[in-house]
């Protein structure tokens, strides 16, 4: 066992920082990534990991730290604590062996996921979907969208010392879950899209469900505002924090509530409009502020602009069948090619690159995560903030760790 | 919301670097607007014209193909939408491409999550870790066995994707189907790309 | 001084007390297991292995305010034998007193505020 | 995944070290009522890593509502809790601080495996992975297991209900109607 034991700490070694002095006194070292960020600190900076097992990064993010007293000098996020080699098994299973994959990517928006690679399979094989499918794939996505929003509502403002809302939110999306659970069968992963279709029927449970909790939703709305968003020790809190500007958004390539918090009207839904949302009457939520309360409001007005999708589809639900009948067998080969297919998740911009070779699995699967590109910013946008601020800033990204790390 | 720029297509954009080959591609078929293939020492050239143009990096895929590694760039724009693949062949042996990480700064994740899983290594990338393996781990995961490997043409070529190829350099071989490749469809409606004939080994 | 019922009580409340915060960690001691071994003893940060030591500098705005509130503290020390035995003073001799005494006080408070410490930005400029 | 061109070597992983002494006053009946109090109010540890944490925190909420069972009081620091509630993938970049985590509880500690990924590695244990742990029993001793992917909330409560009575030897809590006869654990 002992030489294992080295290796589980293998911070005292630190090859590569002793060697050129970051390391080199009697100090106690962390691991490799903390002697590599010490390289570019201050003599006199504290240097602090937050996370991976902190509760405000909302998973198993580490964030490094370099601190001058109760300000952030330096922030470098370190990802892959929850690698879990997504793209590897998309190598190594069929499409339709690869699909459960889809509902643990991002377990808070599934369906998008799911989405975007039946999506990018559909659009490589020439698989077709008739027309019901594709709107109740609207329906679940967006009520899918809106849990993923309230689940960030609630958790956002645990982070910052708020308890009552995640009661609250939670309560809601519990009747949420309870419709998606009618619909796929299971309450968070869902992996319910088919390649040319959805793998079940709407029951007429599931369709009168969804009339009663609109309104339910819409009328509980002017509470949560009333409640939070008004509320003075918020805004005192999260206004002109996190101030993203325009060009960070393009240089960091964010996309999603991030990007329209800064006042980008980018919604892949009408940037490349995929699916039925052209049919439908809605607006994309814009704020100008570029700072996390831009970015709550954005997310706040986009349950709204869902409910609206909801009610619109569910009124024009059309009848037929929810598989194309010429769908492909789950054993189907893909043909040789590339497709990129893209959709708006709750977090922004979701995309899924597949290369084929014609062979029984993909040769190749990229999955591009809004997080990613979404958290890359951070260190920049924390660089001279209050380590409490930093917080704010942080969960006003709105992050999930299995989708960034993938 | 510049009309300027957005209307400024890649092709022109892209004219001064001399890509090997461009393509005006079909989005309903591939997601793709426009694909071209940069040389290594053209990509931060290309990245800084891009970034101007108002374009941003959606992601850059790795790929192991018997060609050597080949780093995909997306890149997309807000005003204007349309997917650009700008594509960059590395050697194998010493797999190096420049890092774009100074222009597009969200481009460094990206390029460490290359180096990880294809050991591309990207000079001028400010972070040396890994981002998304654990230290002291050995080995790429996602290279592939050499008999897995697929040539370039039967993945980017091999369907009738309807592209109309802009440029191409003389001597450019890599979207021309290798003989030994999977008899999959190979006649039926090839690309544009395969027309001009140079052979290929 | 005789000892009346009074010291008795100050004394059981005293013991109360010393009960009441130092028996359950006896109590503990006692009959609860303990761990050891690995990483028990390292200081927890996140889940990692703390890097570098404590003995790092601290930014000097928190001195400040520590020296702020030791100042109030012993500023409270200091009023409270002045205010249990107010009541036999005579005239506004007493209260003039402590109104000098807080007086100063509160000119270091103004100092505090001249020199900037109480205003903390939420960002700064790096 | 047979004879690599390129292997992939993940670094090895290594157990948690140490153990538990006994109390001084090992006195049966004295521990027993202690038991009691242990079983009633389990302290967990947020140790959210991935799908199931959000289950998790469902459970906490008011439709499943864990603090009927005395269990609500969530501790982000292992300090102050007894019950390592270990919900999702363990990754090999995790390991080394789920260990650190679990060696820095106090003593009594138990732990749960909340999730086919904390059991076994889950779907992600396919052949030729690089990542993973595949059971976060190669670890740390688990006391329960909770299947499920995510397992449902009321899962885990079954799950707390089999610590308490490993903790008591008893079951303090009705078996449902669905599950009697079985493990318990549902989903």
């Amino acid at each position: 066992m002992h030489s294992t034991e080295t290796l589980r700490s293998h911070g005292p070694a630190c090859p590569a920082a002793s060697a050129d002095g970051g390391c080199a006194d009697d100090q106690i070292a962390g691991d490799g990534y903390t002697c590599h960020f010490e390289q570019g600190a201050r003599p006199e900076s504290l240097i602090l990991n937050m996370g991976p097992q902190h509760p405000s990064t909302h998973g198993v993010l580490r964030v490094l730290l370099e601190l001058d007293g109760e300000y952030i000098v330096r922030a470098e996020p370190v990802l892959g604590y929850l690698h879990r080699m997504h793209e590897k098994m998309a190598e190594v299973k069929t499409p339709a062996q690869f699909m459960p994959n889809m509902g643990r990517v991002d377990y808070l928006h599934a369906l998008a996921w799911n989405w975007a690679y039946v999506g990018a399979v559909e659009k490589l094989a020439g698989i077709e979907i008739p027309e019901r499918a594709e709107y109740l794939r609207v329906i679940t996505c967006e009520l899918n969208r809106i849990s993923s929003h309230l689940l960030w509502w609630g958790a956002y403002l645990l982070d910052l010392g708020a308890f009552t809302p995640i009661m609250y939110a939670f309560d809601d999306r519990e009747m949420l879950l309870d419709l998606l659970q009618l619909m796929t069968g299971s309450r968070l992963t869902y992996s319910s899209f088919r390649f040319g279709g959805v793998y079940t029927d709407a029951s007429p449970a599931f369709v009168q469900g969804v009339r009663q909790f609109v309104p339910h939703l819409r009328s509980r709305l002017p509470m949560y505002t009333a409640l939070v968003t008004e509320n003075i020790i918020l805004r005192r809190r999260i206004e002109e924090v996190g101030v993203i500007p325009q060009d960070m958004v393009a240089r960091y390539g964010a996309s999603g509530p991030v990007a329209r918090g800064s006042g980008i009207a980018y919604d892949v839904r009408r940037a490349e409009p995929y699916s039925v949302y052209d049919r439908f009457d809605y607006e994309i939520p814009l704020r100008h502020e570029e700072c996390s309360m831009a970015r709550y409001m954005v997310r706040m007005a986009e349950i709204e602009q869902s409910l609206r999708i909801i009610e619109q589809a569910v009124e024009s639900l059309p009848d037929g069948e929810h598989m194309h009948p010429k769908a492909p067998k789950p054993s189907f080969k893909l043909p040789a090619g590339e497709s990129y297919f893209a959709v708006e998740g709750a977090r922004g911009k979701i995309g899924v690159w597949i290369a084929s070779d014609g062979g029984k699995t993909p040769y190749r699967v990229k999955l591009r995560a809004p997080g990613f590109s979404n958290l890359a910013l951070f260190a920049e946008c924390a660089r001279g903030t209050l380590l409490a601020d930093a917080v704010a800033i942080l969960g006003s990204l709105d992050m999930v760790i299995p989708e960034i790390d993938r | 919301m510049t009309p300027d720029t957005a209307s400024v297509t890649p092709d022109v954009l892209l004219a001064p670097l001399d890509p090997a080959y461009l393509a005006d591609e079909n989005p309903a078929r591939t997601g793709l607007r426009w694909s071209a293939f940069l040389s290594a020492d053209a990509l931060p050239r290309a990245a800084a014209l891009l970034l101007e143009a108002g374009w941003h990096l959606e992601d850059i895929c790795g790929l192991d193909v018997r060609e050597g590694l080949m780093a995909v760039y997306h890149f997309d724009r807000m005003t204007s939408p349309g997917r650009l693949a700008i594509r960059v062949l590395a050697d194998r042996e010493t797999p190096v491409l420049p890092s774009i990480a100074d222009i597009y700064q969200g481009a460094e994740w990206h390029e460490r999550e290359t180096a990880d899983f294809y050991g591309i290594a990207f000079t001028g990338n400010p972070n040396s870790m890994p981002l998304l393996l654990p230290e002291g781990m050995q080995g790429h995961p996602l290279l592939k066995d050499a008999a897995a490997r697929a040539p370039l043409a039967a993945l980017l070529a091999a369907q009738g994707r309807e592209d109309t190829v802009l440029r191409k350099a003389e001597g450019f071989t890599l979207l021309e189907p290798a003989e030994d490749a999977k008899p999959a469809k190979p006649a039926k409606a090839k690309a544009a790309a395969t027309e001009e004939g140079a052979d290929n080994a | 001084m005789v000892f009346d019922i009074l010291h008795l009580a100050i004394i059981l409340f005293l013991i109360a007390g010393l009960a009441f915060a130092g028996g359950p960690l006896i109590l503990a001691l006692l009959v609860a297991p303990r761990a050891r071994g690995g990483d028990l003893g390292m200081s927890y940060e996140c889940g990692m292995r703390p890097h570098g030591n404590a003995w790092t500098r601290f930014g000097i705005n928190y001195y400040v305010y520590a020296l702020l509130f030791i100042a109030f503290d012993v500023d409270v020390l200091y009023l409270f034998p002045a205010a249990a035995h107010y009541h036999t003073t005579v005239g506004w001799a007493a209260f003039v007193e402590i109104c000098v005494f807080l007086f100063f006080l509160v000119l270091a408070l103004v100092y505090f505020r001249a020199k900037g410490v109480f205003t903390w930005p939420r960002k700064i400029a790096l | 995944m047979a004879a690599q061109d390129c292997p992939v070597r993940p670094p090895l992983i290594a157990p948690a070290t140490g153990g538990i002494d006994a109390p001084i006053v090992n006195v049966a009946p004295v521990q027993k009522i202690l038991d009691v109090c242990r079983a009633m109010s389990l302290w967990p540890m947020t140790f959210g890593l991935a799908c199931c944490a959000i289950e998790m925190m469902a459970v906490g909420m008011a439709r499943f509502d864990i603090s009927r069972f005395g269990a609500e009081v969530f501790r982000p620091s292992p300090r102050q809790s007894d019950l390592m509630i270990v919900a999702g993938t363990v990754t090999r970049k995790m390991a080394p601080a789920l260990v650190r985590l679990y060696e820095q509880m106090p003593a009594p500690r138990y732990v749960m495996a909340l999730g086919n990924c904390a059991i076994s590695g889950g779907p992600f244990n396919f052949e030729g992975q690089y990542a993973i742990v595949e059971g976060v029993d190669n670890l740390v001793p688990v006391d329960v297991y909770v299947p499920g992917c995510p397992p449902r909330p009321e899962a885990l409560l079954e799950g707390l209900f089999q610590i308490q009575h490993k903790i008591t030897g008893r079951r303090w809590w009705p078996v449902p109607a669905e599950i009697s006869g079985s493990m318990g654990g549902g989903a």
